[in-house]
């Protein structure tokens, strides 16, 4: 109780702390224009938008966690062949609606398990390594269906389409990945290490810590996560696009990053990765209610992306 | 001896690369085929140098693709059509470049989430400027991009040019051994009453000096801009630099090896059309000669580290 | 200028002088009201336990940190007073500090760029390296550091002599006042002693030196006048001949028995049983031994030792049961994980012993955490404070509590007491023979001579090779530095 | 006599059904020209990103290897004059369509994309005599097909004042981002009559108004098989009416006959226009019959189809 209390009074002080805030600004911004009519229509558009974002973007987060230079840029292409494949093997067919999330996670796997090799057996750097082995996911994903979109089973799509009690689907299995994350990132062994190689790998290494089966199941960990939202993405929308998937790649980087996570690794936190899938959304929608221009719209985007960082780093300082 | 290592690295990579598109290609061994194989890869080398000044203070920008890409609008709107107005815009962005340099230290904000912000912000703007593709590159860049000089094209010369030009500036000049410390050991440089904040500036705006270079070269070939026509730049420069032996954190780049990796990437991208694969697999396979160049560094990490060892 | 004069003839002014200076960290109060002066010619060995401040007077004199009470004031070659870090360069003070603070992507020569602002326009390359490469040459002849070298292909002890040759190079303001905060942590015997000669001869030429080791022999020494600190004052101040080495350590304020320091060398045969490791390199132990490597610093040494340690652990399996455990010397580049707590660093290893279903048990954590700061005296309020709040010393001691803390038979030492206070040495030997005394093995590298002696073994390194083994009475400082220099003669 | 001439195809853009369905008939019709001796090649080129710059050095590249004529579908109408230049200066025959560039020696093979931005309006007005509100999902910012189309209705809206534009959204011509895009601005309208887009994206706009729980209003169509089918079973479930239209990507192996008779020195103006393909609800069922499933209506062109088009504009 007395750490809850605690924890309550440094709420403020807590890096996730402004993307929440900008995210409500934005959100009764756009109530203001409509005079608070749709607000809950906004707010569960929101959830089930964000939830994308959030769940490549935990694993976006594990990733960074690793320290500098850590980053998958092949979410999206893992994303649209996991998504191609997955609906293809069901082609519409509600039995095999469970082997066909199988499909998908084990593209993510495969994925994952590709880039972690590049970086390990070839020592590419990260960034580059998922670069272009997401060229080659894209190319088996064009190989593979050339780009027809093939329909989800109904009630997979009435799935990522419905919600439970008022809350969209697919935000619950985000909300519940966000939980697992955060358990996994705070609480376990596995959270402390990988933290541990953020901040200093050799040292890491040095204390004795598996330092290369925290590599490979973080880098698969985050495939297998794109995988997954590849085959809700596929399946929300109506089938898997060649080019779906494309936004991720900026927006996992940066829900990660405004929800307060440190980009150099080793310090990281779960809740940012919602308030920040939910800000890059609200964001967004906002400007569009107010019928700003795409140019002014990219820029105010811009401005608060750097503000909330601004304020955030403003308060952790001061600490 | 590392740093021997470093450069041989990109020199044997564009090597191979060329004799495979010689090969390939022999038409490609003319004045005329040098020079078309390499005049894109001018504003890529460029933005790579750009790129490379920030990752030497060990920050990295997400904004370089959508910066040059601004400044292309620019270049040929403003700069086009009333020449002061044109110059005063570059010249304010990169004392934006400089100013962000210093926010972010001052402020201590992650480099990589400022640029991020402000690769929409550039965005943005270009949009602004231009709507829709299009604009006019002003006379003189593009008779300074297609000038035919004798002997060697004009493409090869201005990439000695650059790599010789960075290279003193950065690697041999008191003032760039001073922003190469920065990335080395920040800390050290403030204790000895260096100001990092200005160091800092400087690296950001050297930065944007060379982005608005590569955006003005880039018109001079294209003859005209849009909003998106640079935003690849942004991996490129990353992979250009990296190619070039540098590395993300501790200052070590190379402003000869950032130009030659820029060549190379531009290369790698012929030598696949001359390879004539079935368009399905032609995004893959760039994907694959990247994986390929860069699995050469293991070659030269494995011997640097075997001579470094431990230390 | 006149040698060493302790009382007899006035002073001449004071190059710096604190009164009454005051520097508070949050809680922490590292300055408690310092006042000292020092003069040209002055030797001080500034010594005191690891917390003690010394680090922090150093950053307050050459105005680095500005104190939150007191003054600081500087003599400038005019004769005019100045402050402020500006102040404290321009009247020639220069420090060469406890963490290195080299940059390791430039070479030696381009290093000398970053603490002289004069270096530039051109030829200022030639000027920088001819400026580097007399300094090396003045106090490490014979040293094999060229002035081209990246600084970071250097090794550990290189560095550092780079670092205290940038101390006393050439400058457009010539280095009136030099303060060595522990140059020679990382130095082995032979170095050390150049070292040491040069500074009493810079002061002899009317330089002042403020030098910082836990090696009391080296203070004595070197020292015109010993400063003592303890929990941020200085406590006593005589010159040196009025100390005796007792007599300092009682002032210090620990109480180690004088015994403590002989050998761990006893009852060696009811200790030590089978053989537990041999490597292709030569390298063996057996269960309860300590085993010394010795040598010249960088000779391979903590190579082996971490080739050893890499060798032994691996890096795709979980390893709950660790064979090996390594205290790293180098406390920046191979211990510390700068985001986290002193409790966080301190349990890392042990880690996987406190999990439960792989999650951590933190009640457990907290109480090992508590139980190591009482049994080896971190300095620290709250465990949760950040490992960076702490001094380099006991830095130092919470990374010999993560690897002594598990249950790993095997201990690998890469010259772990770097830093530590005469005191925390002790008990760390005491626990080092404790320790071996159940059963553990250690492989332990240190550039201490003292500390080698008082293994079971040694094997004398020399250019990354072994080329001596001596056991039992053959350990001695002669025949290391005899192995050390000449590789065939002594290989038994 | 051209089959000893050899035609590249540069195209900057896979990543799409509708990019996929062109390079699938440049493949067929281009393989059956070469197998029945009119050509020597018709290679297809792609770039991995859909950048200008990337597909310049891919122009130069063909000109490297000597082909006669270069096909292209471009990313943007003027960066890459340059490289076209130096194709036409070395005696190429460079022919774009779709996406067209400026560059005068150039032959192109437009779309009036103004146009069809106005019809959507124009049928909008028919179906809806009073006018009413409207959502405008656009394309990706910066393109000119995005800016002409938008102009073509923002032309529209003026001939027929009635209609007001309430919103306007970048779906960036994939399904996912206007299907987010439509989702966040739809609490802030009014009621929506009908939905103007650019292609493609229409699929994604019914589902995000279905899950707002509003009516279906009359959202354009642009051709996708996916689109046809929701519109089909709307139609069998409640009488759903609306129009499609989108150009082909057949319109590839025009540009492919055209090249060719280009190099077989026939005369041919420069600047071509063809229709785009529309799918009313008459013609529904027979557009999805021959659309395979997941792609895009198509027409393909023969080459005598190609002469009747020159013929008509010279
Ligand atoms: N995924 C990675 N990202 C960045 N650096 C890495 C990565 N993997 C390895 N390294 C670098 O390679 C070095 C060696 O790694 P590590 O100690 O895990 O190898 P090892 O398993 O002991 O040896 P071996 O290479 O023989 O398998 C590390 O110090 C690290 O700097
Ligand atoms: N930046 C800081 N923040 C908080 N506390 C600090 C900071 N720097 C030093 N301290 C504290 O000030 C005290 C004095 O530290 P200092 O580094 O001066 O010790 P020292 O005498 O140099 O010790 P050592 O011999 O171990 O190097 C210590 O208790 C240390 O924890
Ligand atoms: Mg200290
Ligand atoms: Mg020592």
């Amino acid at each position: 109780m007395n750490t809850l209390s605690q924890s309550l009074s440094t709420t403020w002080r807590r890096p996730w702390f402004w993307a929440y805030v900008a995210s409500m600004a934005a959100f009764a911004a756009t109530l203001l224009l409509t005079e608070g009519r749709g607000g809950g229509e906004l707010l569960s558009a929101a959830f089930t938008f964000a939830a994308f974002s959030a769940i490549v973007g935990i694993g976006q987060m594990f990733i960074i966690t690793l320290g500098p230079g850590n980053v998958d840029l092949s979410i999206p292409a893992t994303m649209t062949l996991a998504g191609t494949l997955s609906l293809k093997f069901m082609g519409g067919d509600a039995s095999l609606i469970l082997p066909g999330l199988a499909v998908a996670l084990g593209v993510g796997f495969g994925a994952g398990v590709f880039n972690y090799l590049l970086i390990r057996l070839l020592r590419i750097p990260p960034i580059i390594a998922t670069l272009s082995a997401s060229f080659i996911y894209q190319s088996i994903a064009i190989w593979s269906n050339r780009g027809l979109r093939i329909k989800p089973p109904q009630a997979l799509s009435d799935f990522a389409t419905g919600a439970t009690l008022g809350i969209p689907n697919v935000a619950l299995v985000g909300i519940a990945i966000a939980v697992l994350a955060w358990f996994i990132l705070e609480r376990s062994l596995y959270g402390r290490w990988i933290s541990a190689i953020g901040q200093n790998m050799r040292a890491a290494r040095l204390s004795g810590i598996p330092v290369q089966l925290m590599f490979a199941s973080t880098f698969i960990g985050a495939a297998v996560l794109a995988g997954l939202t590849g085959y809700l993405l596929a399946s929300f929308s109506g089938g898997a696009a060649l080019n779906m998937g494309a936004e991720y790649l900026l927006i996992s980087i940066a829900v990660v990053v405004i929800g307060g996570s440190s980009i150099a690794g080793g310090n990281s936190n779960v809740p940012g990765i919602w308030g920040g899938a939910l800000l890059m959304f609200l964001i967004v929608s906002m400007l569009n209610s107010y019928g700003l221009g795409a140019g002014v719209r990219l820029i105010m985007t811009g401005v608060i992306i750097i503000t909330i960082v601004a304020a955030a780093a403003g308060k952790e300082g001061s600490r | 001896m590392n740093g021997k290592f470093r450069i041989l690295l990109p020199v044997i990579s564009l090597g191979v690369l060329l004799a495979a598109v010689f090969y390939l290609q022999p038409r490609a061994m003319s004045y005329f085929g040098l020079n078309l194989l390499f005049n894109l890869a001018v504003p890529i080398a460029l933005a790579t140098i750009a790129q490379m000044m920030i990752i030497m203070v060990n920050d990295i920008d997400l904004s370089v693709g959508t910066f040059v890409s601004f400044v292309a609008c620019v270049t040929a709107t403003f700069l086009n059509d009333s020449p002061l107005i044109g110059v005063l815009i570059l010249g304010a962005s990169i004392l934006t470049y400089a100013a962000l340099g210093a926010l972010i230290h001052l402020r201590q904000l992650p480099a990589i989430v400022v640029t991020l912000g402000m690769s929409f912000v550039w965005g943005g703007l270009a949009v602004l400027i231009l709507p829709s593709p299009g604009g006019a590159a002003p006379g003189w860049i593009r008779t300074l991009m297609t000038v035919k000089p004798p002997l060697v094209p004009m493409a090869i010369v201005a990439s000695v040019l650059i790599a010789a030009l960075t290279h003193l500036l950065i690697m041999r000049s008191a003032t760039g051994t001073l922003l190469r410390g920065v990335g080395g050991n920040t800390k050290a440089v403030a204790r000895s009453g260096w100001e990092i904040a200005k160091l800092k500036a400087g690296a950001y705006g050297l930065a944007g000096f060379f982005g608005v270079l590569s955006g003005v070269c880039l018109v001079g070939l294209t003859t005209s801009a849009d909003a998106n026509i640079a935003l690849r730049y942004t991996l490129l420069s990353i992979a250009g630099v990296i190619l070039g032996g540098g590395e993300f954190t501790g200052g070590r780049v190379s402003p000869v090896g950032a130009v030659l990796g820029a060549l190379t990437l531009a290369l790698a991208g012929s030598f696949l059309s001359f390879m004539r694969l079935s368009p399905d697999w032609q995004i893959g396979a760039q994907g694959a000669i990247l994986i390929l160049v860069l699995a050469v560094r293991l070659i030269f990490s494995r011997k640097a580290s075997g001579q470094g060892g431990a230390a | 200028m006149k040698p060493d004069s302790p009382s007899g003839s006035p002073a001449p002014a004071p190059l710096v002088s604190l009164s009454d200076v005051r520097m508070q960290f949050g809680a922490v109060r590292a300055l408690d009201g310092v006042s000292l002066t020092i003069s040209p010619g002055e030797c001080v060995g500034l010594i005191g336990h690891n917390g003690a401040g010394k680090s922090t007077a150093v950053n307050v004199i050459n105005g680095g940190l500005t104190p939150t009470g007191g003054t600081v004031g500087y003599r400038l070659a005019d004769g005019s007073s100045a402050s402020g870090a500006a102040g404290a360069r321009a009247a020639g003070i220069r420090s060469v500090f406890q963490e290195l603070s080299l940059c390791p992507n430039l070479t030696v020569a381009e290093n000398l760029r970053i603490p002289q602002h004069d270096l530039k326009g051109w030829g200022w390359r030639r000027r920088a390296t001819r400026r580097i490469a007399q300094a090396l040459d003045q106090i490490f002849p014979g040293h094999r550091i060229e002035p081209g070298m990246v600084v970071g292909d250097l090794t550990l002890a290189e560095r550092q002599m780079v670092e205290i040759a940038t101390g006393f190079a050439e400058a457009s303001a010539p280095a009136k006042l030099v303060i060595l905060d522990e140059p020679t942590s990382s130095l082995d015997a032979s170095i050390a002693r150049q070292l040491l000669d040069h500074v009493r001869g810079f002061c002899a030429r009317g330089g002042a030196v403020i030098f910082i080791s836990h090696m009391l022999g080296e203070v004595f020494e070197v020292a015109t006048r010993i400063d003592v600190m303890k929990d941020g004052r200085i406590i006593d101040s005589r010159p040196t001949s009025g100390f005796t080495q007792q007599g300092l350590i009682d002032a210090m304020g620990h109480v180690a028995s004088q015994e403590a320091v002989t050998a761990v060398r006893e009852n060696a045969e009811e200790r030590i049983g089978e053989e537990v490791l041999a490597t292709s390199e030569g390298l063996s132990a057996r269960s309860g031994e300590i085993v010394g490597l010795a040598g010249l610093a960088g000779h391979g040494q903590a190579e082996a030792l971490s080739r050893f340690f890499m060798s032994r652990s691996g890096t795709m399996r979980q390893a709950s049961r660790p064979e090996v455990v390594f205290v790293a010397g180098d406390r920046g580049r191979d211990g510390v994980m700068p985001l986290w707590s002193i409790l966080k660093n301190l349990t890392l290893t042990h880690l996987p012993s406190l999990t439960q279903k792989s999650l951590v048990d933190s009640i457990a954590e907290k109480t090992l955490g508590a139980d190591w700061k009482a049994r080896i005296g971190i300095r620290t309020g709250d465990m949760n404070n950040p490992i960076l709040s702490l001094s380099g010393g006991n830095q130092q001691k919470v990374l010999f509590a993560r690897a002594l803390a598990s249950t790993a038979p095997i201990v690998v030492m890469d010259d772990p007491m770097r830093g530590v206070d005469v005191g925390t040495k002790r008990e760390a030997y005491e626990m080092i023979r404790r320790e071996a005394a159940s059963g553990r093995t250690f492989l332990w590298y240190s550039t201490e001579t003292e500390e080698v002696c008082q293994c079971d073994r040694v094997f004398v390194y020399r250019n990354g090779e072994i080329s001596a083994e001596l056991t039992g009475d053959q350990i001695n400082e002669e025949n290391i530095l005899a192995a050390s220099f000449e590789m065939q003669e002594h290989a038994a | 006599d051209t089959s000893d001439k050899r035609i590249a195809l540069s195209n900057n853009y896979a990543g799409n059904s509708w990019r996929q369905a062109m390079l699938e008939s440049w493949k067929k019709v281009g393989d059956q020209a070469v197998s029945d001796g009119v050509i020597a090649a018709a290679d297809a080129f792609t770039t991995s990103e859909n950048q200008a710059t990337e597909q310049a050095a891919q122009i130069q590249n063909m000109i490297l290897q000597g082909y006669d004529a270069i096909v292209v579908n471009a990313a943007s109408p003027t960066a890459l004059n340059g490289a076209v230049k130096e194709a036409c200066d070395a005696g190429i025959t460079v022919v774009s369509f779709d996406g067209i560039v400026t560059e005068p020696c150039a032959w192109r093979i437009a779309v009036d994309f103004q146009e069809m931005g106005r019809q959507q309006v124009e049928y909008l007005a028919g179906r809806l005599p009073e006018g009413g509100n409207l959502l405008e999902i656009r394309g990706l910012a910066g393109v000119f097909v995005d800016d002409e189309i938008h102009a073509g209705i923002a032309a529209g809206v003026e001939e027929y004042d009635k209609f007001e534009i309430v919103g306007a959204v970048h779906g960036d011509w994939a399904q996912d981002v206007a299907q987010k895009a439509v989702a966040g601005i739809l609490p802030s309208l009014p009621d929506i009559q009908g939905v103007v887009t650019q292609g493609g994206d229409g699929y994604g706009a019914a589902q995000a108004i279905a899950a707002a729980g509003r009516d279906t209003p009359i959202i354009v169509m642009g051709n996708r098989q996916d689109e046809m089918k929701w519109w089909a079973e709307q139609r069998d479930a409640n009488g759903y009416e609306t129009l499609s239209l989108s150009i082909a990507p057949g319109v590839s192996t025009l540009a492919l006959w055209v090249a060719q008779q280009v190099l077989d020195g026939a005369e041919v103006p420069k600047d071509l226009t063809v229709p785009f393909l529309k799918v009313t609800q008459d013609t529904l069922d027979e557009a999805l019959e021959t659309t395979p499933e997941g792609s895009v209506a198509n027409v393909e062109y023969s080459l005598e189809d190609a002469k009747a088009v020159i013929a008509d504009a010279n």
